[in-house]
């Protein structure tokens, strides 16, 4: 059985290490910050310009100067401080944020990320993520295994030998977290990604057939 | 009254704008935005922009409004999704779009008003930003060249302003405006509170009276894009 | 107890120091240095440092101290001239000297926290300093171009520090200590005052918290070095 | 009769105008201060991080927190901020200061500045002095006609054809006062310097002496 995005986000959530300063993007990405282990210090970053972002605010308490970079009103916390976007950015492409979770619409097996532009389509604009995938010592990304085709419904595989789709970035990726599983990136080597984990129920067939990327398989899943 | 007082937007800017000119303007969203100058600028009917802000604001409200009388001619942000005459506008050739990842935008205002014509960074090797622009290795890493930005006007936002132009930001609120102040000819500041010297602490300062020109106090809906709450227990 | 805070300097440094390492030092003068760091690197007796910082105190105090125990083998500074130590030793040729304008190393030590390796600027074109150095011209005007500064450790000070590592500085204390805090791998910090957090506002921070990894509360001389006074009428 | 240094210092400060933001020099140029004239609003920079530096504290009450960038302990004004170096600087770089005033061992015809370096000599630094004269906007020199040199006793011109000294920046000074007169420098062009104004008593003649630069001589002083 494929995991949720909410066992998508807490599988993300494993990656977190106490003391770290994370960046987190929208959508499944926000999620992980629910499955931040019970006494373990982490300091989330809001890249328009704080650090120890708190919450969602109570009703009625909401501040429209208090946002996050998804524009959502949030709150801050005891040890929270605020700066500016070129601060921010300093702290983002200056390598002081431990880890980035961001969603994508396309990774390449050498760690290649697309997650900003359809050609054709309306382009909204990359906003923070090429900075953050340029700039943040570890990039997890999060998403389903497979896009649907919305006019065929046939699966297309988001998982590829290389991203046809403009580039966030090159070789940026350290770890992919699917529905199907997990895959390490060997991003600044010339080896294949390695499928680590496999949800419960999915099987290496199953998840073969839905990866264009050639990939290698973990010992520990042999085993298992 | 401080030279530097004007007594609305309309007054501040008075002299100041023309056709085709750049215009910079603080804010990320609708967080921090100058409501009043963009006001002022939208009645001014001034035509040709090139507008430097991270967002265009959204249909009707922040820079949205400056598209809607097309007094728009060149966008230069990072995200433009929450606005659907923009895209209407963009689709149809109207207006012209200069995408720059937000980080790289921050800092290129930010040289603009340092001195630093032009930088080295990681951030876009290998994409479509990079094109056409100088790439370089440093320590066995390749990097992009990007350039400054300036404009002929800044127009920012602070939540307090002292006579003399000491501005200081209000949470989230400060994003873009400080690397705006800088990197503007002129700069004009829109605060919530205006007070007499003295007030502000020295130390609590975040954009030193130097860098505007021309201040104003107003009155600001602060509209909020994403209301998002949690229950109460 | 936060695990950024340490009980005292030696304790602070505890596994951080080696020979030949380079050390950014904060300070002006002798206003905002790390007094009770230097004091622990001398008692360390680590040798064989580059250190960065804009002077290099003075005879006795300051970094000074590090001279007297030839624990320096290079300074990179701006300026050096209240140091007759220094003198010596440069003159003998057992210290090594690479001199920078003001500007120019308070933003390569900006550029190196900034993920920046190279920038231009126009201070010392046609100058001993721009030698050897690529030289552009952007707009009509020739710039040159300077590199960043990193270092394995950075010492700084500041008046107010939280146990999340969040510094506030006080007056012209702050100088070359907010860069530096960002352009070290580790940075220590020392501060008059150790609070809790939720004691500093959010919008009065001045070093967030990531760019600090330890921190000690010490006492400090706070060396006048040049007491300049007026009389009362 | 020759102008003292509180009179040069009186005549740098005729270059103020209200709203100016202005960083004077360490020794003659930080004497204008006291030439601001009365109901003209001048704000002082320090280059160590401070807009609005006042007057030197009353005896007791220095603060070692709070010097200029000569070391010195001053006062601040309702009106000051502090800043750290790396802005102090992006601000002088950055072209936002109107004025700056400093001293020189040499200044050249076509406004090449040598004021730091004495080869052989101890050599203390150049310190803010280079990024100033590149970035303020105008700088005005002020400096003693010629030097004397200590064995011989002989007078050694400052305003010379061209620097022998390490320059501290090229095409930098606008205006030259010294204790005999004044010259404004076309330094953007090819001209020679202009004497626009002569020390009371002080002849043609005399300054010519002791000028080494060529230069032109205003008509106004021909009138006069």
């Amino acid at each position: 059985m494929a995991w949720t995005r909410d066992e998508m986000a807490a599988r993300a959530a494993k990656e977190l290490r106490d003391g770290f300063y994370v960046n987190l993007g929208i959508g499944i990405p926000t999620l992980v910050a629910n499955y931040i282990p019970a006494g373990m210090h982490v300091t989330l970053q809001s890249e328009n310009g704080m650090l120890g972002m708190g919450p969602f605010p109570f009703e009625g308490e909401e501040d429209a100067d208090l946002i996050n970079a998804g524009k959502q009103t949030i709150t801050e916390l005891p040890y929270s401080s605020y700066f500016s976007s070129a601060d921010s950015f300093a702290m983002i492409r200056g390598g002081h944020i431990d880890l980035s979770v961001l969603g994508a619409m396309q990774v390449a097996a050498n760690g290649d990320l697309a997650n900003w532009m359809i050609p054709g389509k309306m382009v909204k604009g990359m906003g923070g993520a090429m900075d953050l995938v340029a700039g943040v010592k570890k990039v997890v990304v999060v998403m389903e295994h497979c896009a649907v085709d919305k006019k065929t419904g046939a699966l297309e595989p988001k998982l590829l030998k290389a991203c046809n789709l403009p580039l966030t970035g090159t070789r940026v990726v350290d770890l992919v977290v699917t529905d199907l599983g997990v895959f390490s990136i060997d991003k600044h080597g010339h080896g294949k990604p390695t499928l680590i984990e496999l949800a419960p129920g999915v099987t290496l067939e199953e998840i073969k057939s839905k990866t264009e990327a050639e990939f290698d398989v973990a010992e520990s899943l042999f085993a298992a | 009254m401080s030279k530097k007082v004007y007594p609305d937007a309309v007054a501040a800017l008075a002299g100041v704008l023309r056709d085709d000119m750049t215009i910079m303007a603080g804010g990320f969203g609708l967080c921090g935005i100058p409501e009043n100058l963009i006001a002022a600028i939208k009645l001014s009917g001034v035509k040709g922009l090139t507008v430097i802000s991270n967002n265009a604001g959204v249909d009707g409200f922040g820079l949205g409004q400056l598209l809607e009388t097309k007094q728009v001619a060149k966008m230069v942000s990072s995200y433009v999704g929450e606005n659907k005459l923009f895209a209407q506008q963009y689709l149809s050739g109207e207006l012209e779009l200069e995408f720059n990842p937000q980080g790289t935008l921050a800092e290129r205002i930010r040289a603009g008003g340092a001195g630093i014509p032009a930088f080295f960074t990681k951030t876009g090797v290998g994409t479509l930003v990079a094109e056409g622009k100088e790439l370089r290795q440093f320590d066995g890493e390749t990097y992009v060249m990007e350039s400054w930005l300036r404009a002929d006007l800044a127009i920012v936002k602070a939540w307090k302003g002292d006579t003399e132009g000491n501005l200081i930001y209000r949470k989230t609120a400060r994003n873009f405006n400080p690397m705006m102040a800088m990197a503007g000819k002129i700069t004009v500041a829109e605060v919530e509170q205006l007070v007499n010297v003295g007030t502000i602490d020295p130390d609590h300062v975040h954009t030193p009276g130097i860098f505007v020109q021309r201040i104003i106090e107003g009155s600001h809906e602060k509209r909020i894009e994403q209301r998002t709450t949690r229950k109460r227990d």
